[in-house]
């Protein structure tokens, strides 16, 4: 299982901006809205566990929205 | 001589390095942004947060167009330190093997080590005695440096690895205790604790002045 | 908006009782639109308008021998000798740092040294002073996620600029269980006449904001007047915690040194607390002057932000300056070179307005003095309380087995006792090149100069003396400050404070508060030592009641000779010991 | 776009270990191979170029893997 977590929308993303402004000194053009976050990949048993884990460890709802992928 | 500082966005120590520097030649700090190194004769790459450690340690910082000019400076032979900061900056760079890691802790540590001095015929540390330990300060959150095993393996065999921790003290859960290591010419070395902190007895140990003077020194003697 | 939220007026919903409002209709000649209202209220909130605290400061002595900026300015600064000045502050962020600790106590750290940077001083260190519930227990998760997440912000933030944290203290008590303290002090360095007042002068001059982008950070209260632009749906969208970046502010105190060695600026001041609202109608009264403030201007990190917004919003790592207009473009370059947006967003007027304009409309237009020093003030109603206010502290060591070789080390190990090196080593305390003395190796931290002499600082608080005798106590908690500066050899020079109490509304509070500052001027007045600036944190009450009254005092001194700084510990065998006393 | 970036197979990952660990302390059980990595989204004009953004810049390759996904 993976869950991706992400700056909410809002929040200031000082990562994504620095990515954002170093991108075209390299060559690379046409780049915007990046926003870094957090990956997390672990195996569960019991997947349901999952979004009570989100929320009260893997990601800092005041700060952060997640998804969980599989 | 004069030895010639880096600075990016985020860099912290480079005031420090340059009076480090100073004590035993000149120094001069250079501009993330320029290209010219001003006819330095060593270049020092300090430590900090460029680029606010943003996206990986060092891997905005190292496509300034002052470091493509310090990767020419190195590949035609001459002396790059790189401490900290300046230590990942130079492995995203690819002119030093490995990459450093977050710390085991994961926390920002900053303490006094000892480091084992493991080579003395380099130009980073003929100032030192065989096996002498330096009492040199270290502070930063990714400084576990890692190899992977073949790589690994070279770097000990060509013997690349100048510095480690005594044994107990590395703070970080760096490979074989590796505190700092040089490329395979031997004229880049980088080392994640701070000799530029350590040169005037009333602040800490004067430890890391050797340092600079190897620096000094071997250029002197190919002059 | 609900009905229920509509049925209550905006200025209440806003903080303001119906008296300061009718005062502001008054002041104004009119009702005050959604852009001046929401200004109102953030300057006449206890924050700006220390509307609560002002009348008991006046006591604090403010002159001294050294005094070279006093109370008013961004941070106080004295002299320490060979032309230089240091200028510190000791800050609270108590509130943001219960919310969400790492982040609020790095913008805490972030607010201070603006704050210093601000007055034209390279920040040279930093100190902190903390207060958690008790992490002993079992039920002490929560205090444990405080401390572990504020000490990593405060390192990360510290860390992260090349300041170092050179000292510091921490208390763990019941009182503090609801309500963390999380006091940050900075200080910074310059040469006398590189000293810098915030006062804008000269109508026809320009008004520069640089720094970050301005979002919709810290709207919070305001947001009763949001129009319906943003529904109820996108609340999220008005983030209540701000993202410290300490990479931005980095690039903002150099570009700001920067502007100031070049001799480009007429004045500077930091964003805080009411964004734009506080510091631009600041930088106006101070030079008693208007400004006009054209808010599409503004570099915005978000579409569609309100007026209201953009002059309120809390955006962290911005500054505002004011510029003659022949140096705008130089100011624009050194910017540039950092890295660092800049936008010329006003004018200096003579006409002792604040005016906001949005596209050439003036959307609202407010009399400087009346949002600036025409709050109303409030006499406190002090009472001593008839019972004790806070539980007696348990005695959890039986003090019956006078078995002191178990005693001893159950002591040592308590949370209030224990080494602080678990904290310390997560700060940089070394970077700068300055520290002979860093936390654990005296008790007060030492800086040397470039002449060879040193300054020392020491933060201190001790809310449960305070608790139990509000004068006294604060007296010992000056005097310990003191006496730690003493240690190290070093005569005091300035003092700097934060008031943390509880709701100065209710009487024992009030008398809390009263006999506190009473105790801190005798004290200050008696060690000759003046009060070049603080801060005052009120309503510290959580469900458990009121905090303890916990003033932090901060001093710095100074010491002929860094390489004789007194430390801890015994240096040699043999050496006499002695206890020396008054 | 999104860019997965993930520690590479054997290397250390002190996060992901954290992870793990405080995980049976707040009730969930049955977790295991937790890795922590980063997520990157961005928006780009051109997908073509994302590969080499990923190698130049947005990833390590000695020490991180990564992945597009979109
Ligand atoms: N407890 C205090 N003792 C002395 N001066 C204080 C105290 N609290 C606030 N001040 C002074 O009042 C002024 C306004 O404080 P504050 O609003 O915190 O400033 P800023 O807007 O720069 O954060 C400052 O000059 C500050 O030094």
């Amino acid at each position: 299982m993976r869950v991706l977590v992400r700056p909410k929308a809002g929040i200031l993303d000082p990562q994504g901006q620095a990515v954002e402004r170093a991108l075209p000194a390299l060559g690379f053009g046409g780049v915007s809205q990046v926003h870094v976050g957090r990956l997390i990949e672990l195996e569960v048993e019991d997947p349901a566990q999952l979004p009570a884990m989100c929320e009260k460890l893997l990601v800092n709802p005041l700060i952060e929205d997640y998804e969980i992928v599989s | 001589m004069k030895f010639g500082v880096l600075r990016f966005p985020g860099t912290c120590d480079e005031v420090d390095a340059q009076l480090a520097a100073e004590r035993v030649a000149n120094a001069e700090i250079l501009w993330h942004g320029d290209r010219d190194l001003k006819g330095v004769d060593a270049i020092v790459v300090p430590g900090g947060f460029s680029y606010g450690d943003y996206l990986r340690v060092g891997a905005i910082a190292r496509f300034s167009p002052l470091m493509e000019s310090v990767i020419d400076f190195a590949k035609q032979g001459g002396p790059v330190l790189g401490i900290c900061n300046g230590f990942q900056i130079l492995c995203e760079a690819g002119l030093l093997p490995g990459a450093l890691l977050p710390n085991r802790s994961l926390r920002f540590i900053c303490r006094q080590v000892d480091l084992v001095v493991q080579r003395t015929d380099t130009p980073f540390t003929n100032a030192c005695e065989e096996g002498e330990i330096l009492s040199i300060p270290s502070k930063h959150t990714t400084g576990c440096w890692y190899a992977p095993p073949a790589l690994h393996e070279q770097v000990e065999a060509n013997g690349q690895v100048l510095l480690r921790y005594a044994p107990g003290q590395n703070p970080n859960g760096s490979l074989a205790d590796v505190a700092g290591v040089s490329n395979e010419a031997g004229n880049v070395f980088g080392l994640m604790p701070h000799p530029e902190h350590a040169v005037d007895p009333l602040t800490g140990s004067v430890d890391g002045l050797k340092l600079f003077t190897s620096i000094r020194d071997s250029l002197a003697a190919h002059v | 908006m609900s009905d229920a939220a509509a049925a209550v007026p905006a200025h209440r919903a806003l903080g303001l009782t119906d008296s300061e409002y009718d005062l502001i209709v008054e002041k104004l000649g009119r009702e005050p639109n959604a852009v001046e209202l929401s200004m109102f209220s953030l300057m006449w909130s206890e924050h700006c308008s220390y509307k609560h605290s002002k009348k008991l400061l006046r006591q604090l002595p403010v002159e001294g021998r050294y005094l070279l900026m006093g109370p008013g300015e961004n941070a106080g600064a004295v002299d320490v000798g060979g032309d230089l000045a240091i200028a510190f502050k000791v800050e609270s962020h108590n509130h943001p740092s219960a919310v969400e600790p790492f982040q609020g106590a790095a913008t805490g750290v972030g607010g201070i040294l603006r704050d210093i940077f601000a007055v034209g001083a390279r920040p040279i260190a930093v100190l902190d002073s903390l207060r958690f519930g008790e992490v002993g227990g079992d039920d002490s998760a929560r205090s444990r996620y405080l401390l572990e997440h504020a000490v990593g912000g405060i390192g990360h933030y510290g860390n992260s600029i090349g300041v170092p944290t050179v000292g510091g203290e921490i208390y763990f008590e019941p009182p503090y269980e609801q309500n963390c303290l999380v006091n940050a002090m900075a200080l910074g360095i310059a040469p006398h006449d590189r000293l810098t007042r915030s006062a804008a002068t000269g109508p026809g001059n320009t008004l520069i904001l640089f720094g970050a982008l301005t979002g919709r950070d810290g709207i919070g209260g305001a947001s009763v007047l949001a129009s319906a632009e943003l529904g109820e749906d996108d609340a999220d969208k008005r983030p209540t915690v701000q993202i410290g970046d300490p990479f931005a502010e980095k690039k903002l105190l150099e570009c700001s040194l920067e502007l100031l060695d070049e001799e480009l600026l007429v004045s500077l001041q930091d964003l805080g607390a009411a964004g734009l609202t506080s510091s631009s109608s600041e930088m106006a009264s101070k030079g008693g002057l208007g400004l006009d403030i054209h808010v599409d201007r503004v570099p915005v990190r978000e579409p569609g932000m309100e007026p209201f917004e953009i002059m309120v919003s809390e955006s962290q790592e911005r500054m505002l300056c004011v510029v003659e207009p022949d140096k705008v473009d130089a100011v624009l370059a050194v910017c540039e070179k950092w890295e660092t947006t800049a936008t010329a967003i006003g004018e200096v007027t003579d006409s002792g307005r604040l005016r906001v304009l949005q596209h050439g409309e003036v959307v609202g237009d407010m009399p400087v003095p009346a949002l600036v020093d025409e709050c109303p003030l409030y006499d406190l109603e002090p009472a001593k309380p008839a019972a004790a206010v806070y539980p007696a502290p348990e005695r959890t060591l039986a003090a019956a087995d006078d078995d002191l070789a178990a005693i001893l080390p159950e002591l040592l190990r308590s949370a209030n006792i224990a080494s602080r090196l678990p904290v310390f080593e997560q700060y940089d305390w070394l970077v700068q090149s300055r520290t002979v003395r860093r936390p654990d190796e005296a008790d007060a931290a030492v800086l040397t100069l470039p002449d060879g002499s040193a300054i020392a600082v020491s933060i201190d608080g001790s809310g449960r003396r305070v608790a139990a005798d509000p004068y006294r106590g604060t007296v010992e908690n000056v005097v310990e400050c003191a006496a730690n500066l003493a240690c190290v050899g070093a005569e005091p020079l300035g003092l700097t404070n934060c008031l943390n109490f509880g709701n100065p509304e209710k009487p024992h509070i009030a008398w809390q508060l009263t006999e506190s500052v009473r105790g801190m001027a005798d004290a200050c007045r008696a060690l000759d030592t003046p009060v070049v600036g603080g801060n005052v944190s009120l309503y510290n009450e959580g469900g458990g009641g009121p905090i303890y009254p916990t003033p932090v005092v901060g001093i710095v001194g100074r010491l002929p000779d860094a390489a004789r700084a007194g430390r801890l510990g015994f240096a040699h065998a043999g050496d006499a010991i002695a206890v020396v006393r008054a």
